[in-house]
């Protein structure tokens, strides 16, 4: 018999508000190899686990049920108490009776029902739980960031200075980002690219850094310590090597389209580099507006360039690279305002997006700093500024806060200010928020010196009477509606993830929410890891985020890409298939259903009637399999199993359920 | 007729005499009229043992299982039907036999007896031999009667639906091609289809309770060939040994569902139930929607076509909302 | 049995077969969210909707499940790849089987639940039960003994 | 091109000339628009309290009864399309209300929302094309600087009328076009006119037409087309006055600029507009 | 003013999230609902004004007040909320329950005679008549 300890935890209120503790501790004793039954507060503690610990030695458990949380919460947390008490931490089985049970039932007769079945089931798994033990695995000591921004570079230096190679893939021209765009940065206004280029400068001269840009992933294979990686290093059309960057070809280049880098605000050349500090500042033809790409005329940029270092023969390469450990920082785009008609974005140049007015006050941006109107280059006198575009707007945008318009929006209002002492800010506001390192009194400095006008309210409508822009508003402080003739009306779009995020997820197997931001493993505890081991996340490509939230989480990214770098072998989840030779039929089906190719066949020997014949098995390599079971169900004769959780685990629960 | 079982005789007594093979398997006629039984033959002149007729209808295939593991490294001669030769690739498939080590003649069949269908019309009084003549079969008892009678009307049904009559694998063709001319198969299927969910489930009921849990359709099918069957297993129990109605339904469920994407629709399940439980409508069906959902598929035609249930398609449609 | 069983004040059982990092995962959300939906279903991780072998849903209908449920995650975002793919075609299969057998396909769903959506576990959860209830008790497959 | 076709109790008195004119133009389009048989008025508005339900019925039956005939539901009054088209948006996801709806209609067949209700713009732009109807214009309206007024009724609430972008509409300008016409794009061409607030808020209403007439004015409009009665109303008789009486900017009904162009305008007698 | 838990639970709080199905709580009161109302100039109080006494329970102020009949159903401010509210179901909500409950109804068969003399279309007659009185 069994000797099964059950521990139910009451979560303060959060379980014992809606389950009787009692009825379950006493329940609990009822079921057959249960020889312990307790409860406690808040069984995650220290007290919690000691008491788990004390228990297992005192009642000499052999078995252990924790009737709590999530096991995607706690279930290291109950495995690590096992294991103080010498139990085999793969002994322990949880019951989820807060998520699946009290929190989401509201009657307590019959949220105890089920808490009971829930462990009466996880009793029954864990009575047929065997002891389980890791394999090591070899690591690959190098590592992959993905995205150049503050976030990318910061993760991929901090790597390289611990020692270890960094290949740092880019997919636009050059590296630097969303934050090489911005003129100065809030509450200090230090200016962005005074503390952004010298970080650009380090991660390519870095030795342990390769930078990879108008680069992009194209294929992930692999697992934790052991990803190999495709790599498309697209064609340049420019030899990096031979480059001088004189820029001449981009000077006689006839091709002009709008610039990304400058929103679209000012026209670059087909032939390009994105702004003068680009690193590499080496030019990239970008092939769907190049006339020879696209008219097979032309070739200027090779004629003038003196070092023939323009070549456009050049292909496009692949690279397959293994790596460690992966860390994702690709960023965010702004929401696009077609559904936003009132305000008649794109319908007049006066009507801009914060990112396009960060171009225009930038010193390299189209108006050398000036802050002009695009529609007549004059300055402007008054100017709205509208927040929460797209932003807490669950009809037309996205519900959640962009977290850092309030922020800018009040630089911008400053940096109007100083450009202009004569000039008078407008800020259409729902809440302001300032949780943040002196934020609060950035925002005050707006209000009081810089006699910003905050409005409390939304903006109705948007548009052009003679050469103004006629803003209806409200201000709902002082119950009125408000009409204000501007010069220049600036919209805080909301922040979204970059377009091919949906992709990158699908690559290296990581969650997204709703609105295609990429997951955390646990939203407090696990906030730079993912569900995909080895996997890191940095930046907004998780969530809104200012610069240095994006940067702390790219050096937590990089730590945590160290912690398994700094290994030679990694220990793997023993939760993994295992073939029973004696069973196995050789069919080998496991081997086609397996994603990991973590399945070959191998030849054994064996007794069959006093003679000896050979056959052919299937073996796992317990290394690279993940456990997903796809194996378990292809096979007919049950030869193949998933540790922990097993045939006969899932059928003693799927038996105890239904009890 | 005759001159097919000479020259299966014949084959087989040179192949052994030649040392090609160590062992020839074929049939053998029964003790009673109706019966053959496989035939192992190792000497030479025991080849006049083997016989052909339209009675022959065990699939030797499935006892390569057996003999290539004793015999190893020895080469093997395999007669072989339109349905033993797709036996034999779902065999080879499942690397259960290897082709280096058999050698496969192929007989074109046009279709096998039931002597039931004789039986229910008394045909069968003093009957000793069943021979086929073009559409005919002829009938000869043991006072030399003969009496003849049309051909279709007493194969097995099996065979009336039959689509691979000429063997699809073969190191050499025994005899000329058959013509192929199967009926329709999913009739028995979509008449079931029309039931509701009521009279469906109890005209299954009705069925697997006649079983007695014997295990001959499991013995006979070509694509249940595990060293160890899971419904033997101890631990974990995944069914119990009582003929209860739902272990039963339990069974034979997951036994379709083990052949499923694998069964060659060779209908020996349903031949050798001795409860004449309609097996093969069950394969049948999964034959259906799998043709029907992922693309038709016939199992035992090309080994090296994967099967259906283990790969699959990115754009795949499912069954989750049909109701 | 300890939903009540009795025909007049029927209430399903229903047992769960949830992939780990999806569907439980969505269940875990629909509970941080306080969402609300009734009891019936009793949840059973697995590592992956491809782990869930077509014996586990007949044991639970031969045991007295009045429904069975597999959640995913969706196709294309398996965390093993590929494993919903294998599971797509092999529950597909067994559902139209079951439904072949005389078993009521409501009885048996699969649905693709992603980790971010706990709305929709707490949708299915209630809606399962409902279609379920409006069947009344399942006696088909199941071990009268 | 066949259609059923829903008149409403407007354009059967005091907008006949929308009828009429709207008629007249499709005939020469070779659009067939066949009145149903049984029609009711459709209520004018829609009910926005949930539990109002009989006011349904109406929008209920002429959508049945298209449905029936295997053609789309075309109406060319802007309040008729609204009532009808939300009803049967309603219906399509409100199975309480449809339940409750068929129940009282006792149809032939359970009425789900199936029939399909447009308004005679969308017939125009989504079946015909502005691309054919210019090849059909005889008489292109060259020149002529016309201002589009949606109001409201066509456009909102954008996720059931799904008629064109709710903020930034170009239906009826690329209508315009298409009849060789120079729209004129104005700030307020999706404001209300007031509606039925000039049943006894008149004062209000105006404020509210002369701000429409006055923006469409200043970006240079000579005339202003609308498609529903209510707006014709009001925005003719709300506008300012020359000292001669007049109104300072002609409003037209969408379709009379339609016949016009196609070559088929009949002599109106003045009242009737 | 005085809030009260009574004033916050009230029944007639409960019959306006009925009738009109929307829920007032969803409100952050933006105020985009205002900034979009072209007849806000002659409303007592403003649009998300209502919204907010609403959550408040001062059922009584919004009902007593002259928005509720200015509000032309424009629906303009419903397809820009932020947050799905549809005020202009909210404020019909009100004006129902006002006209069923006092029967207080705006228009007057005597009125008639003046409005056919205007020349108002049928269409406009009807929706008066449905929007002000029962």
């Amino acid at each position: 018999m069994r000797r099964i300890g059950v521990f139910i935890c009451w979560c303060g209120a959060n379980i014992a508000g809606t389950v009787d503790i009692e009825k379950v501790v006493e329940e609990s004793k009822k079921i057959p190899g249960v020889a312990y039954a307790g409860e406690y507060r808040y069984m995650c503690s220290e007290i919690g686990q000691d008491m788990i610990r004390d228990t297992i030695i005192e009642q000499n458990l052999d078995r252990v049920v924790v009737a709590a949380c999530s096991p995607r919460m706690h279930e290291p947390t109950f495995r690590r108490a096992a294991e103080s008490a010498g139990l085999n931490p793969y002994l322990v089985q949880m019951a989820n009776i807060r998520e699946h049970c009290s929190w989401v039932h509201k009657d307590e007769e019959e949220a105890t029902r089920k808490a009971v079945a829930l462990v009466r089931t996880a009793v029954a798994k864990a009575s047929r739980s065997v002891e389980l033990f890791s394999q090591e695995i070899p690591v690959e000591r190098r590592a992959l960031v993905l995205g150049g921004g503050i976030a990318g570079i910061q993760a991929a230096l901090d790597i390289a200075d611990a020692g270890y190679e960094v290949d740092l893939v880019e997919k636009s021209p050059t590296i630097g980002g969303r934050m090489a765009q911005l003129d100065k940065t809030f509450p200090t206004l230090d200016c962005s690219a005074c503390i952004l280029t010298p970080k650009m400068v380090d991660a390519s001269s870095h030795p342990n850094i390769n930078l990879f840009t108008w680069s992009e992933v194209e294929q992930v294979e692999g697992y934790v310590g052991n990803f190999t990686v495709t790599i498309r290093k697209k064609a340049r059309f420019v030899d990096e090597e031979k480059c001088t960057g004189c820029g001449d070809c981009f000077e006689k280049c006839p091709s002009k389209v709008d610039s990304e880098f400058d929103e679209g605000l000012v026209q670059r050349k087909a032939i390009y580099v994105p702004f003068p500090q680009a690193v590499p500042n080496v030019p990239v033809i970008d092939k769907e507006n190049c006339r020879w790409f696209v008219k097979e005329k032309c070739r200027v940029c090779e004629k003038v360039c003196e070092a023939e270092a323009v070549d456009l023969e050049q292909e496009d390469e692949l690279l397959e690279k293994r790596y460690g450990a992966v860390v994702v920082a690709t960023g965010f785009d702004v929401l696009g305002l077609e559904e936003f008609g009132e305000f008649n974005y794109g319908k007049h140049p006066d009507i801009i997006t914060s990112l396009e007015f960060e171009r225009l006050v930038n010193a390299s941006g189209p108006t050398g700093g000036k802050l002009l109107r695009p529609s007549n280059q004059e300055p402007p006198r008054n100017v709205v500024f509208v927040q929460c575009v797209g932003s807490r707007d669950k009809s037309r945008g996205k519900p959640y806060c962009s977290k850092i318009c309030c922020m800018y929006t009040a630089k911008h209002t400053v940096l109007l200010k100083e450009k202009y002492p004569q000039s008078q800010a407008y800020v259409f506001y729902i809440d302001v928020r300032t949780g943040g390192k002196d934020f609060e009194e950035f925002h005050r400095r707006a209000v009081e010196e810089n006699d910003a006008i905050y409005l409390r309210g939304q903006v109705g409508k948007v548009f052009p009477e003679g050469d103004k822009l006629l803003v209806e508003g409200v201000d709902s402080l002082s119950g009125k509606t408000v009409q204000i003739e501007a010069d220049m009306v600036v919209l805080a779009a909301a922040m979204v993830p970059r377009t091919d995020a949906p992709e990158i997820a699908r690559l290296l197997t990581l969650g997204t929410d709703a609105h295609s931001f990429f997951t955390e493993a646990h939203p407090k505890l696990r906030p730079v890891e993912t569900h995909s081991a080895g996997v890191f996340l940095a930046g907004a490509c998780q969530g809104p985020k200012d610069i240095p939230e994006a940067v702390a989480q790219a050096s937590g990214s990089a730590s945590k890409a160290l912690g398994i770098l700094s290994k030679e072998t990694l220990l793997s989840d023993p939760c993994v298939s295992k073939v029973d030779e004696s069973l196995c039929t050789g069919c080998l089906m496991c081997i086609d259903v397996c994603p990991y190719h973590a399945i070959t066949e191998k030849t054994i020997e064996e007794k069959v009637h006093g003679e000896v014949v050979k056959r052919v098995v299937a073996e796992v390599n317990e290394a690279v399999c993940q456990g997903c079971g796809a194996c378990s169900v292809a096979c007919r004769p049950g030869a193949m199993n998933v540790k922990g959780f097993s045939n006969e685990q899932i059928l003693a629960e799927v038996d105890a359920v239904c009890l | 007729m005759k001159n097919l079982q000479d020259t299966i005789r014949e084959i087989a007594a040179q192949s052994l005499a030649r040392g090609e093979v160590e062992l020839v398997i074929g049939w053998e006629k029964g003790d009673l009229w109706w019966q053959s039984y496989p035939a192992f033959i190792e000497e030479e002149k025991e080849a006049d043992r083997l016989i052909w007729d339209p009675l022959c209808v065990p699939n030797l295939s499935r006892y390569l299982l057996q003999e290539l593991s004793e015999m190893d490294e020895k080469k093997i001669a395999l007669f072989v039907k339109g349905c033993d030769a797709l036996a034999f690739n779902q065999l080879l498939q499942d690397n259960r036999t290897v082709r280096e080590r058999v050698v496969l003649y192929g007989i074109p069949c046009d279709g096998l007896v039931d002597p039931s269908k004789l039986e229910r019309e008394g045909l069968d009084r003093d009957l000793q031999e069943v021979e086929r003549d073009g559409e005919e079969l002829v009938l000869k008892a043991a006072a030399g009667e003969e009496k003849r009678v049309p051909a279709k009307d007493y194969l097995y049904d099996k065979c009336l639906t039959c689509r691979y009559p000429n063997p699809v694998a073969y190191d050499q063709m025994l005899g000329e091609t058959v013509p192929v001319e199967p009926e329709e198969r999913f009739t028995g299927v979509r008449k079931l289809e029309e039931l509701d969910y009521e009279d469906r489930f109890s005209y299954w009921a009705e069925q697997f309770s006649r079983c007695i849990r014997c295990f001959a359709c499991r013995n006979v099918c070509p694509a249940c060939s595990c060293i160890k069957c899971v419904f033997d297993l101890q631990e974990p129990r995944w069914l119990g040994k009582a003929t209860e109605p739902s272990e039963n339904a339990f069974y034979h469920i997951i036994r379709a569902y083990h052949v499923a994407g694998r069964c060659v629709d060779c209908g020996e399940c349903s031949r050798v139930c001795p409860v004449d439980i309609p097996l093969q409508e069950l394969n049948r069906k999964i034959i259906l929607d799998i043709n029907e959902l992922y693309g038709e598929y016939d199992a035992g035609v090309d080994p090296e076509q994967e099967a259906p249930l283990i790969t699959y398609k990115t754009d795949d449609p499912a069954a989750f909302t049909e109701s | 049995m300890s939903v009540a069983r009795e025909e007049h004040n029927f209430e399903p059982l229903i047992v769960a077969f949830c992939c780990n990092w999806c569907s439980y995962a969505g269940g875990d959300l629909a509970g941080t969210s306080r969402m609300s939906y009734p009891p019936n279903a009793r949840v059973i991780r697995v590592p992956c909707s491809s782990r869930v072998s077509p014996n586990f849903i007949l044991r639970a209908f031969q045991r007295g499940a009045d429904g069975v449920l597999v959640a995913g995650c969706h196709p294309g975002d398996c965390h093993y790849i590929t494993g919903n793919y294998h599971a797509r075609r092999r529950l597909s299969i067994l559902r139209r089987f079951l439904g072949f057998m005389g078993v009521e396909p409501e009885r048996f769903e699969v649905h693709w639940i992603s980790a971010s959506e706990g709305g929709k576990f707490a949708e299915v959860m209630t809606e399962m039960p409902e279609k379920i209830r409006a069947l009344g008790p399942n006696r088909k497959l199941r071990d009268a003994r | 091109m066949r259609y059923s076709y829903y008149p409403g109790c407007t354009l059967k008195t005091s907008a006949a000339v929308l009828e009429e004119s709207a008629l007249n133009a499709a005939k020469a389009l070779g659009i067939e628009l066949v009145e149903q048989e049984e029609w009711q008025c459709c209520g004018a508005v829609f009910p926005l309290a949930t539990d109002e339900i009989a006011s349904f019925l109406s929008s209920v039956r002429s959508l049945d009864a298209a449905r029936s005939a295997g053609e789309k539901l075309v109406t060319i009054c802007a309040a008729c399309h609204h009532v009808i088209k939300r009803a049967n948006h309603v219906i399509q996801s409100d199975g309480e209300v449809r339940d409750k709806v068929n129940n009282y209609l006792e149809l032939d067949n359970y009425y789900s929302g199936q029939g399909e209700a447009i308004h005679y713009l969308e017939m125009l732009r989504d079946d015909l094309g502005f691309d054919k109807l210019a090849e059909q214009v005889k008489e292109p309206l060259t020149g002529r600087k016309i201002a589009a007024y949606y109001g409201c009724l066509l456009l909102r609430p954008a996720k059931v009328m799904q008629f064109d972008d709710a903020e930034d509409p170009s239906i009826m300008e690329d209508y315009l076009s298409a009849l060789g016409a120079t729209p004129v794009e104005y700030p307020y061409r999706t404001e209300c006119c007031g509606v039925y607030l000039s049943v006894n808020n008149e004062e209000i209403a105006a404020g509210m037409v002369k701000k429409i007439i006055n923006s469409a004015r200043r970006s240079g409009a000579e005339a202003i087309v609308n498609a529903c009665p209510l707006c014709h109303y009001n925005l003719l008789e709300l506008q300012d006055k020359t000292p001669q009486g007049e109104p300072v900017l002609p409003v037209y009904y969408f379709t009379e600029l339609l016949e016009e162009a196609l070559g088929v305008k009949r002599e109106v007698e003045e009242k009737t507009r | 003013m005085k809030v009260t838990i009574e004033s916050l639970r009230s029944d007639i709080l409960k019959d306006i999230a009925d009738i009109s199905g929307e829920n007032v709580a969803e409100c952050y009161q933006c105020g985009k609902c205002t900034a979009a109302c072209p007849v806000n100039q002659a409303m007592d109080i403003l649009p998300h004004q209502v919204l907010r006494l609403l959550q408040l329970g001062l059922v009584d102020e919004v009902m007593n007040s002259k928005t509720i009949w200015i509000c032309a159903s424009c629906f303009t401010c419903a397809g820009r909320c932020p947050r799905d509210v549809d005020l202009a179901n909210v404020m019909e909500a009100v004006r129902v329950l006002l006209l069923r409950e006092r029967g207080a109804s705006r228009i007057k068969a005597e009125d008639m005679p003046e409005i056919l003399r205007k020349g108002m279309p049928e269409q406009g007659i009807v929706s008066g008549f449905r929007k002000y009185a029962k």
